[in-house]
């Protein structure tokens, strides 16, 4: 489960992740694009940090539509429309509820899934975000199906992210700009995958039951 | 990194703010980073942008003759679709308004997601995608090819006919013909270092220079000796010559630079251009040498040619007065 | 070195090639590396000049309301007598010759025994001496101060007065007036390399910039570590300031890059330059950003600053059509 | 003594100590310049080098005056004009002889520092290449006086350039491109007093008793 609260937390300590990282996401995306990932997640995420007392006043609902503005309106470039677009159709999906469990944070994940692939015109296998965030919810969805207990849910959840991840490494490139090149990437982990990753990975830390 | 800057995170802003400043007919919409023009004009806006660091673009094209406004997005990311509306309300003079976008997922992501806001506000939109370099093979099935400074071009030929009162699909289709007859290929000899990063996106042997590299430093189509001009003019004249069919034809060219490069290197280069397309046939209406759409401080540069016909060579030839192109 | 060029020793007569393909108005005369205008008008000529590397200057500021012809020499080195004697000539309608040169050594002497070579010919020809660097200490019995980016304001200046009809000794006060009031500091933050020598001509440490540097790479008055944007305006500025009071003036304003900083770094320079004059009460009527006087692809900038009255004014926007200022 | 061919080698031979001393040269320049003064000089002798028919085909009067325009035109910068006119000067001087003797190279050199001198508005003591040229020609002068013989003057020349070379380490610059900088180059040699003593070693050296 998680709250508001939670859910801010969360999105700082992704900032922390995003920090620790730059300059391997930076090189990842130097590598096979403009270099610039980094520095926009970064931009995002240092702003929705800065705004957490306004973000916490809202509703949950809210709060997801406000970060999806801001991410969009902040960063710009692919990942803010993307994130953005993501953030707005998930909102749609929380409805009135205040506080996300397991099967919540399916159906956001889902609407967040839709709205990247919707906005990108891209699919799974395209080398980008979105394979580690399909596989997530694909293994997700199993566990939940067959029944398993919310931490074995996320910890299925988790390594779909991490598989989809680096799934991309083999991947030739179908959207952005790494299918500018004459290997269009194959052989270089996709950037947008890679933090879509930390941020699955995290997700599946903060609800773990321990932390309700 | 040796940069003439504050803080990385505002040059944009500061950027926008020093042109202002530096150019009277310009107004500059602060926090949604738009530049667009004092006086404005009943006629079809024209809206062009897109991630910052290719300085004069699009800004600088910002006037009489080419854009209304020009929407600008942190370094090397396409601006937020907020931004963009913003940019499309100033351009709207009631007439409609197209947009030049050039075609990066991210660009077009964001652009076509402000046509359907500034749609949803009751303003007439249209846009068109320019895709001129031949380095990057076209393919349906992918992205397909990066739009550089081709787009220029395109901005000059769509603004006249807006300026003479053409109506949106007038511009639209003056635009779609420049962009359909436009080809370029450029080539990096060193990287550029985003603010924020803070060092070379990549890196280059002392003689080594990249055919094909993009306006954001993605990587080219393979890496070469040092050239000399001449060999350098053959290797990306090759390319474009052989997507599309200018000879016989009369063109218009742009020796264009990356930001780095001294124009001295950029007449050299010009002098062996125009030497290759005249034993090839192809006669040069007007030249075009400068940096009009640049990659930060990168060493290099790109050709451009555009095939014209006389309804293209009028619309080229009609006034504009923009700081970085006037005539 | 990274380049494009063919050989080292043909840089100078390629580029001048290069800008006569480029641009229609200009003729390029071979051998004596002379660009002059080819439409020629029954005024007083105005010719300036000096080595080659700092393009756009001069050839690219030949044509209508600025210069004549323009004489280049070698890269860095002063063009010689012969040269410029065949500049003089082809600006010459009967009206007489104005030379614009910048105060270096070589320039001086090479003018100077053009202009005693021309007078034996029976043309009429007097000169002017650009000293607007600052940096440098003025004293009577050294070469004194270098001539620099202001250079480029003085053509403007004497072009429209000569294009205006004015009489040689109306266009020469028309150009010393210019001098008496420009004002220019410059800092290098890369060096730059000699096509024939083929490593840059010094070195600055990664952290270092170097204030006062001249725009052929000659030391400056000292280094400092980088500076901000908004440092780096006060710093310049000071200087400019401290040699002549420019407070409750309207001024001419150029921000100019030495080659290799991008466009985007000279506007926020500019932002910071224009706040701090405002807030000395300085207004700027008019400003000028770009690359109008630079150094091969050095790294770096200079500031020029022209104290205008009613007839300056009227001059600095005259008409001009040239490649590298048009308006 | 010294043929029109004589002096014809001895151009080649100056220019292949250039071509020795690019580096040292350009550093000089570097140093307190605009690091182009041995481009300058290659240049000139390079062409004087590939005129040789034409020159050899003149009176040594007009060879001189040739000498002098080639440069000057070849070359431009504050070299060109100097030793074009230096050169031109030179050749007045020569009348109708055809074999420079130690008493007719005195006349040369005292012609050629009169040019330097007016055209650069300089003097003795102001850092530039007259240093190297005005101790030349006092030492040779008075070992002419003294008596001495031809070998004997000759050295004193070459010991006289030396000398006014090293001494521009010592000088402040008033004149040329050294005197932009805030100590005026003091510490430095001056690049075209170097270039300048070369010359006048080896004109020494090919004015040797042996090379008659
Ligand atoms: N059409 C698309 N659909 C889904 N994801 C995309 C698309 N285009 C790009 N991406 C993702 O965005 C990432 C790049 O983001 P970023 O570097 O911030 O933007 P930009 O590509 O504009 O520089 C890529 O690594 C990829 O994961
Ligand atoms: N006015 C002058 N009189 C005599 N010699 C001079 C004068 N100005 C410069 N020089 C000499 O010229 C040398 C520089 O020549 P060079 O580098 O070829 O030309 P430039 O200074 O034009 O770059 C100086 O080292 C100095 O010896
Ligand atoms: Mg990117
Ligand atoms: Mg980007
Ligand atoms: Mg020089
Ligand atoms: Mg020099």
């Amino acid at each position: 489960m998680m709250t508001k609260k939670d859910y801010l937390d969360y999105i700082e300590l992704v900032t922390k992740k995003l920090e620790e990282n730059r300059d391997y996401v930076t090189d990842l995306d130097a590598a096979t694009g403009d270099g610039d990932h980094w520095v926009n997640m970064n931009m995002g995420f240092q702003k929705l940090v800065a705004s957490r007392e306004i973000l916490e006043a809202l509703s949950l609902k809210d709060m997801f539509k406000k970060i999806g503005m801001l991410i969009m309106s902040t960063v710009g470039g692919s990942s803010g429309v993307l994130y953005g677009s993501a953030y707005i159709k998930a909102s749609q999906a929380i409805g009135d509820k205040e506080v996300i469990d397991v099967p919540l944070l399916h159906t956001i994940l889902e609407a967040k899934l839709t709205a990247i692939m919707e906005r990108g015109n891209a699919k799974p296998g395209y080398k980008t975000m979105i394979d580690p965030l399909y596989t997530a919810i694909v293994r997700m969805k199993a566990g939940m199906e067959a029944g398993m207990d919310d931490a074995s849910v996320l910890s299925e959840m988790k390594r779909g992210a991490v598989e989809g991840m680096e799934a991309t490494k083999g991947m030739e490139a179908v959207k952005g700009r790494a299918t500018y090149q004459t290997n269009k990437g194959v052989g270089c982990l996709d950037p947008g995958a890679v933090t879509m990753c930390y941020q699955l990975e995290l997700l599946s830390d903060c609800m773990k039951p321990g932390k309700d | 990194m040796k940069k003439i800057i504050n803080s990385p995170d505002k040059v944009v802003s500061e950027m926008l703010e020093g042109m202002e400043k530096a150019h009277r007919n310009l107004v500059y919409i602060r926090e949604l980073e738009v530049i667009t023009r004092r006086e404005k004009s009943e006629k079809v806006g024209l809206v062009s942008g897109g991630g910052s660091g290719h300085e004069p673009s699009h800004a600088g094209y910002v006037g009489k003759g080419m854009l209304d406004s020009a929407v600008a997005g942190n370094v090397f990311a396409s601006p937020s679709p907020d931004r963009i509306l913003k940019g499309i309300e100033e351009a709207n003079s009631g007439k409609g308004v197209l947009l030049v976008i050039k075609n990066y997922s991210g660009d077009i992501m964001n652009f076509e997601m402000a046509k359907d806001l500034a749609m949803m506000d009751g303003i007439e939109v249209d846009s068109v995608v320019v895709r001129d370099d031949v380095a990057v093979p076209d393919s349906t099935y992918s992205t397909g090819r990066r739009g550089i400074a081709g787009t220029v071009f395109v901005h000059k030929i769509a603004g006249a006919r807006a300026e003479a009162g053409g109506t949106l699909p007038e511009v639209k289709a003056a635009a779609e013909k420049a962009i359909s007859r436009i080809r370029s290929m450029g080539m990096a000899m060193t990287p550029c270092t985003l603010p924020g990063v803070g060092k070379p996106g990549f890196s280059l042997a002392d003689d080594e220079i990249e055919i094909g590299m993009g306006i954001h430093g993605e990587p080219g189509v393979n890496r070469s000796h040092i050239l000399s001009a001449a060999e350098l003019a053959e290797v990306l004249l090759e390319k474009i010559l052989a997507d599309y069919d200018y000879s016989g034809k009369e063109v218009a060219l742009m020796v264009n630079g990356l930001g780095g490069t001294p124009l001295m290197e950029l007449y050299i280069l010009n002098n062996e251009v125009e030497r290759i397309l005249s034993e090839k046939g192809i006669k040069v209406y007007r030249t075009f040498v400068g940096n009009f759409m640049t990659s930060l401080e990168m060493s290099g540069c790109s050709l451009t040619l555009m095939d014209l016909d006389d309804e293209l060579k009028e619309l080229l030839d009609a006034p504009c007065d923009t700081p970085a192109l006037k005539g």
